[in-house]
């Protein structure tokens, strides 16, 4: 019993300390790592609630395959320094503050109010719960379709991944489109910027966006560059 | 029933369709399409004219089905001689504008032909539909939905500054338009009897009957929504802006055909179902007509702008017409449906005149940089002359004989008016001249370069003018045709005006005086006299 | 073939000269455009006399035929067919119009011959010529309307055919600005002949006038309203500015419309409407006073005016006012006889003017600058002469007859119309005047250049001009022929103006008073009912009012002779001491500086205010700034939450969230 | 050991990952944060499996993990995609939506 008790808070804390982690370090290299360190201490938890295929998921499918994938991604992209202080301030204020605001509701909820269920331990359970099996036979059974559902899930966003992640596809080729586009009629260039255009409401939009693409801000400025970019890395 | 009878729908559709296959076809077939497809509209147009036997009252080719039956709404469509001529004025029109469209030379205007081809065909079909609904929420749905097409064209193909232009438009129109579908489930909630079901068809409503007090504010609503439309001063705010944005083309069909479906309202439902309220209001809209007529005149004369110069002078060619509707009177309303027609040809006409003047100063539509164009383009300057002459009501134009009428009929009752309006047709002959001059005569300007109209041009405008000198020649071809239902819709409003004088109690020739078979001419709310049949 | 057949061929010949030339102008070669143009109005003068031959047979009282074609307007109580009337009225105008525009035509086919508009000039001419055939031959009000503003438009059209000259074109402006005031009153007129008489049919609305009572006022009315339809078509007092002005126009088309034929039609009209006119008397009086003012105004500026065709002008709007004041008094065949004779003279007069003016080459028309020309154009010199001598009522001349035929009539009539009469007698003495000052100032006395140059017998050649601004002519296009012509070189010329030099001579003889009663007796059907067809001056009185009339233009004559030829320094003299005199008429009594205060200038200001006032603060402002500026705020504020900023929609997400959860904390506890 | 401090505790983490949703501009890290706020999602659900003592609230969980692993291939993809075309890898400079 105590043994159970120093391992929950050990493992909360751990929990906890690695979402501080997560959200305050700078450089999203060690987040990824604070986070991953979260994860292994919500397996911990996982296992004081019994749920042991799950605490062995946690650790597999999240602290293994996606946390690396975490950091592939990281790595290429090069951890970007970032201050905190973000161009929009009063996030920086209001979202702590409804943040807390929301866990002290949903403390008193829980803690204060009604859930009567949650403040016991909950009842004895047969040995085999949580194990591997019985979630097998759950999935399998009760719930295939749902089952089915997420597999199917899983396999669209591989392709997702495949078709963003690909090289000469994607945005790219719209982009060069649009491109060919400015080209061929420039004077609706400064036609997108005039107060006119900016002024309107909602009804004159579709004008707007309708030329929005050729309007100096978009991508499609970008064109050029990226064609030789690419171009350079296959060569 | 005409030589091949389609059903009106079908008839209805066949611009918007052709618009749709148009957008899947190749680009160059596009523009083939909407030809074909106005031109089979037009010439269906013609079968019903030659198969309209002139003086009877009542709907033709009646189509009749619940549509929501829930609410009572029905999709009734008919042809009357009030929206005959308009029909074939919209087929017409909207031919010429296809074929001054299709050929330009492919310049921003047609970057998507497909696209603007069928835009064309939905603004067609939604304009056909509203003349053609014979019940008020038909009509109501089709009069907004002949915005959206206009909506796109002026802001995707307009010229400078298109966007804020549609958008005044646009918002001004549909605050007009959103009036109007109030006061349209307003009235036919209202005028439901205890215990009788919700209906909106235009002869039902007519027969039931509101109490003045009610019909006043949904009259107000109705007028602000036409006038809006007409333009109509002061309600013209959004006319400039959108003039100069609009494509000419386009423009043409804006000016000629969009204004007139506001002032047919006023014939089709304002006077049939409020009568009380036109009487009562009779003053109110007569003022506004003769002040449309006398301010756009001054503004005509005075601005440089050739498109503008036509935009005001409809604004004071439409003041007239309001100015016959509501003298409440047979002549007066003859002639301001011949008015819409001619008005309309001859507007269009100019549009695209002024397309081609534009091309020959040097892509410029300001009076001051045209001139001299005459000399090397007879043609043109003889065809532009007789569309100047119609415009300005030129006895022996369509023009003079739809002005005399409605002169005639406002001398009536209210001759005060007709006679400030006459100053009306003095000022048209200042502008119209003016503008003739100043674009044909004088020096040549700055970078004008006169030569002779092309082929397309040609074929865009020739037809017109056929039509403007034909109708002077026999404009009897509209009136006898227009008269009974015209007259008809007047009549309960004319019997409420103070009983009917004797000179036009006589029914005039070839129309049926039993006003009881026309549908929504039950005359209840007469107790002094019964419809037409009064003696003189 | 019946009066109605001829007249519908007097009418379809010119129109079908109109469209053949209109249509086919690249395809005639030279001047054929001018001949083709020339064939059909004479043969609609040889239609016109079968038509004048066929009423001849018919018996007087059925001297009176419609002929319609078809309904032209037919709705509510407005009831018109596109129908004519051939009735000796109509008749005689048409042989009046009919053949002098024919003789015009042929004078036009040389004197335009090299001007580069050729063959639109005369698809215009022959388009006027069918107007004003339309004009008279016309059933009902309505046609008549159509009529009376075609020959606006052709005029118009005709004024402005050099329309590479400002001053041509804003003189056509003026014209057919001031002929549609005239429109709009016959409309007006129109509607309250209809109201008051029940048709608007000539016939049916004589018949049913009779039983108005004299001078009911909403018939009064309708009569002043034609009258200002009269007079804004035959440039009357108030609305006559526009005539003088429309000597911009070339030669030729003066002659014709502004001296010979459209500017008569409203002395047609008022003949015409004879009935109504005679119910209402008051507005009959008004009619002559105002023509009486009208032709001593005229005749005032006509004596110091300097450019030849505009004096011509003026003794034109002088005329017409003495016909106007014939046939107010109810002279109508007096009146008419005048119109037709005046006619002749008065096309004579232009013709030669035009051949002065091509020999003083195109660019000059001031008197000024003329002198001496009886040696160097003999021909163009007799003619103008004889013009000059009938315009004057020089005796035994067809104005001699005409004129004072009138002023007898005017003087019978007694009451207010004596007094006319005496005025117009004292005009004729200024006529034959202003007559003569024409011919001495320009055939007699030093030759100018020119003369000299073209007595040797080459013909001036100078840069085109525009002889009032002086301003270079535009010579691509527009500018009065570059090979200009006189009569002494084309016989083109000469044949129209010997024909109208003879008539204008003999012309009197149709009716001589107490011998012939030619145009009286023949028009008489026409005015049958006429209160006063029988009420006519003894022809004892007429001699006596004949010899006063011809003793008054031999002095004019003689006053002219002693102050330009005898005494050349008299005429400066007497315009020294006279100076506030002599420019109130050199100003034309200031009537164009008055409208242009009155109405030209508030209805610009009008516009301008309209467009820049108005449009911006009431229209734009109040209006569409409410209707728009409600939806703008809308959007607006729609707008300022789409910030594009993820983090925000999220924070905005979290904060629903809290309330959601805050909401269950409350419900539940 | 009661249920309610783990349901605490997954709210607590629930937050923490929804502040740094909230102020971290990085889009990774906001990836990262969602994380925190599944796994929070997961505890409370498996919390509540044991409070109720079955497993279906354990396989809720699981599916949820499918789900977070969707949105972090998806999400990834997106961040390589936008370094691929040299675009900041700043959600405050990702505004194209502004109206």
């Amino acid at each position: 019993m105590l043994l159970e008790q120093i391992l929950f808070f050990v493992a909360a804390g751990g929990a906890i300390a690695g979402a501080l982690g997560v959200v305050v370090l700078r450089n999203p290299f060690f987040s990824v790592l604070a986070l991953v360190g979260h994860l292994l201490a919500l397996a911990v938890l996982f296992l004081l609630l019994r749920a042991e295929f799950l605490a062995a998921a946690q650790i597999v499918v999240y602290a293994g395959a996606v946390m690396v994938l975490y950091v592939f991604v990281v790595a290429y992209v090069g951890g970007i320094e970032e201050p905190l202080g973000s161009s929009a301030g009063p996030l920086r204020v209001l979202g702590p503050v409804f943040a807390a605001a929301l866990l002290v509701e949903v403390a008193i909820a829980t803690v204060g109010s009604g859930l009567r269920a949650v403040d016991s331990t909950g009842p004895d359970v047969a040995a085999g719960f949580g194990s591997p099996q019985a979630i097998g036979n759950l999935l399998m059974l009760r719930f295939l379709i749902a089952f089915e559902m997420a597999s199917y899930l899983l396999l669209v966003a591989a392709v997702a991944a495949v078709v963003l992640a690909q090289r000469r596809r994607g945005l790219e080729e719209a982009g060069g489109e649009r491109f060919s586009q400015v080209g061929r009629r420039p004077e609706r260039g400064p036609q997108a910027e005039d107060p006119a255009a900016a002024g309107t409401g909602s009804p004159g939009a579709s004008p707007v966006t309708e030329r929005e693409p050729a309007d100096g801000t978009g991508p499609a400025e970008r064109e050029p560059a990226t064609a030789g970019t690419s171009a350079s890395r296959e060569g | 029933m005409p030589v091949l009878d389609i059903p009106l729908p079908a008839f209805m559709a066949i611009p918007f369709v052709a618009g749709l296959i148009g957008l899947a076809a190749p680009a160059r077939a596009a523009r083939w399409l909407a030809l074909a497809a106005s031109a089979g509209a037009f010439a269906y147009t013609i079968f019903m004219i030659a198969d309209f036997a002139p003086g009877g009252e009542g709907l033709r080719y009646v189509t009749d089905e619940p549509w929501i039956p829930e609410l009572g709404i029905r999709f009734s469509l008919g042809v009357d001689g009030l929206s005959l001529f308009l029909i074939s004025l919209t087929a017409l029109l909207w031919l010429a504008a296809t074929l001054a469209a299709a050929f330009r030379p492919p310049d921003r205007l047609f970057e998507r032909p497909a696209a603007f081809f069928f835009h064309m065909g939905l603004a067609e079909t939604a304009v056909l539909g509203a003349f053609l609904a014979q019940d008020l929420a038909l009509f109501v749905a089709f009069f907004d939905l002949m915005l959206v097409p206009f909506y796109f064209l002026i802001g995707q193909w307009g010229g400078r500054e298109r966007v804020a232009a549609t958008t005044k438009f646009v918002i001004y129109t549909l605050v007009g338009s959103l009036l109007m579908l109030a006061a349209a489930v307003a009235l036919g909630v209202l005028s439901t009897p205890k215990g009788g079901e919700l209906s909106f068809a235009l002869p039902e409503l007519a027969r039931r009957s509101l109490p003045e007090g009610t019909q006043i504010p949904i009259f107000l609503a109705f007028a602000a929504a036409f006038l809006v439309k007409a333009p109509a001063f002061p309600f013209h705010g959004w006319l400039p802006d959108a003039y100069r944005a609009t494509p000419l083309p386009v423009l043409a069909l804006l000016s000629a055909v969009l204004s007139k479906v506001g002032v047919y309202g006023f014939i089709r439902v304002v006077l049939p179902i409020l009568p009380d309220a036109s009487v009562a209001l009779q003053e109110l809209m007569l003022v506004i007509a003769v002040f449309s007529i006398l301010y756009g005149s001054a503004l005509a004369f005075s601005t440089d702008d050739a498109r503008l110069v036509v935009g005001y002078s409809s604004i004071a060619q439409l003041g007239f017409i309001v100015l016959g509707i509501f003298a409440l009177d047979p002549k007066g309303a003859q002639g301001a449906v011949l008015q819409m027609v001619t008005h309309g040809v001859v507007a269009a006409a100019l549009f695209l005149i002024i397309g081609v003047l534009a091309v020959r100063a040097g892509g410029s539509e300001s009076l001051a940089r045209m001139g001299g164009l005459a000399m090397r383009a007879p043609v043109l300057a003889a065809l532009f002359l007789i569309v100047s002459f119609a415009t300005l009501a030129m006895p022996g134009s369509p023009n003079f004989v739809g002005e005399l009428l409605i002169l005639f009929g406002t001398f009536e009752d209210k001759i005060v008016y007709g006679l400030v309006a006459s100053v009306g047709i003095v000022l048209a002959a200042v502008y119209m001249i003016r503008f003739f001059q100043a674009a044909m005569h004088h020096r040549a300007g700055p970078e004008v370069a006169s030569r002779e109209m092309g082929r397309v041009d040609m074929a865009g405008i020739a037809p017109l003018v056929a039509v403007v000198v034909a109708l002077g020649i026999y404009p009897q071809l509209v009136l006898a045709r227009t008269e009974g239902d015209t007259t008809a819709r007047l009549r309960e409003a004319r019997q409420l005006a103070g009983g009917v004088p004797d000179t036009e109690a006589q029914p005039a020739r070839g129309v049926t005086p039993g006003g009881a078979t026309v549908p929504g001419e039950a005359p209840i709310r007469s107790p002094s006299r019964p419809g037409g049949e009064s003696v003189p | 073939m019946t009066p109605v057949s001829w007249g519908w061929v007097v009418l379809l010949l010119p129109l079908a000269g109109t469209i053949g030339i209109a249509l086919g102008w690249r395809a005639l070669p030279g001047r054929s455009a001018g001949w083709l143009g020339s064939v059909t109005v004479g043969l609609s003068f040889l239609a016109g006399i079968g038509m004048y031959l066929t009423l001849e047979e018919l018996p007087h009282e059925e001297r009176r035929l419609v002929g319609s074609a078809f309904r032209y307007i037919g709705t509510d109580t407005v009831d018109v067919d596109l129908a004519i009337l051939a009735d000796p009225l109509s008749t005689f105008m048409v042989l009046v119009v009919s053949g002098v525009s024919f003789l015009i035509h042929v004078y036009s086919v040389s004197y335009l011959g090299s001007d580069r508009g050729y063959a639109r000039f005369f698809a215009y001419l022959n388009f006027f010529v069918f107007s004003m055939l339309l004009l008279v031959l016309a059933a009902n009000f309505v046609l008549l309307i159509v009529g009376w503003a075609f020959v606006g438009a052709a005029s118009y059209l005709l004024i402005s055919f050099w329309y590479r000259r400002d001053t041509a074109t804003s003189a056509g402006i003026k014209a057919f600005v001031i002929n549609v005031i005239g429109d709009v009153a016959l409309v007006v007129a129109a509607f309250l002949i209809l109201n008051e008489l029940g048709t608007l049919d000539y016939l049916g609305a004589f018949e049913a006038v009779r039983e108005v009572p004299h001078d009911e006022g909403v018939l009064v009315a309708t009569c002043l309203l034609l009258l200002v339809g009269a007079f804004a078509k035959s440039g009357q007092i108030p609305l006559h500015t526009w005539l003088p002005d429309a000597m911009e126009g070339p030669t030729p088309v003066s002659a014709l419309i502004h001296a010979a034929t459209m500017v008569t039609a409203g002395v047609y009209l008022i003949a015409r409407c004879h009935p109504l006119f005679e119910r209402a008397p008051t507005a009959a009086a008004i009619g002559a006073v105002i023509g009486t003012l009208t032709l001593v105004f005229a005749a005032t500026v006509a004596l110091v005016a300097t450019d030849l065709k505009r004096i011509i002008a003026y003794s034109t709007i002088s005329q017409i006012g003495y016909m106007v004041l014939g046939v107010t008094a109810f002279a109508y065949s007096a009146g008419l006889f005048h119109l037709m004779t005046h006619a002749f003279f008065k096309a004579l007069l232009f013709m030669g003017a035009g051949s002065v003016v091509s020999a003083l080459g195109m660019t000059n028309e001031s008197i000024d600058r003329m002198g001496g020309f009886r040696k160097a154009m003999p021909f163009t010199f007799v003619t103008f002469t004889i013009g000059a001598a009938a315009l004057a009522s020089f005796p035994l001349l067809s104005g001699f007859f005409s004129k004072d035929e009138v002023i007898a009539y005017a003087l019978h009539r007694g009451g207010i119309y004596s007094v006319l009469g005496i005025v117009a007698y004292a005009a004729a003495l200024l006529t034959a005047f202003y007559a003569f000052r024409m011919v001495f100032r320009v055939f007699f006395g030093e030759p100018v250049p020119e003369a000299q140059q073209l007595a040797e017998g080459e013909l001036a050649h100078v840069g085109p001009r525009n002889p009032l601004t002086g301003e270079e002519e535009d010579t691509d296009v527009g500018f009065p022929g570059p090979e200009h012509h006189i009569a002494e070189h084309s016989w083109s010329m000469k044949a129209p103006m010997a024909v109208l030099a003879v008539l204008a001579v003999v012309g009197g003889v149709v009716a001589i008073p107490g011998l012939t009663h030619g145009v009286e007796t023949f028009l008489e059907p026409t005015f049958a009912e006429s209160e006063f067809i029988a009420d006519k001056p003894a022809p004892a009185d007429q001699l006596k009012d004949l010899a006063i009339g011809g003793v008054l233009a031999l002095l004019g004559i003689a006053a002219a002779y002693l102050v330009y030829i005898r005494r050349p320094g008299l005429a400066r003299s007497a315009r020294e001491r006279l100076r506030p005199v002599h420019s109130f008429f050199a100003h034309k009594w200031y009537f164009d500086e008055l409208y242009d205060r009155a109405f030209v200038r508030p209805s610009r200001g009008l516009g301008r205010f309209g467009r820049t006032t108005v449009e911006r603060v009431l229209v734009q402002g109040a209006i569409v700034g409410g209707a728009t500026g409600v939806v703008r705020a809308g959007t607006a504020l729609a707008r300022s939450i789409q910030t594009g900023y993820l983090r925000a929609y999220a924070l905005l997400l979290l904060a629903g969230v809290c309330a959601l959860a805050l909401y269950f904390l409350i419900a539940s506890g | 050991m009661g249920i309610a401090w783990f349901v605490v505790l997954s709210a607590f983490i629930f937050c923490i990952g929804a502040a740094g949703v909230l102020t971290r501009r990085n889009p990774l890290v906001i990836l990262l944060c969602l994380e925190l706020m599944l796994n929070a999602g997961n505890l409370a659900l498996i919390a509540f499996a044991r409070a109720s003592g079955n497993g279906d609230g354990q396989v809720f969980a699981l599916i949820v993990m499918v789900v977070a692993a969707c949105e972090v291939v998806i999400g990834l993809g997106l961040i390589v995609a936008m370094y691929r075309r040299k675009l900041p890898i700043d959600a405050d400079q990702m505004s194209e939506l502004r109206g």
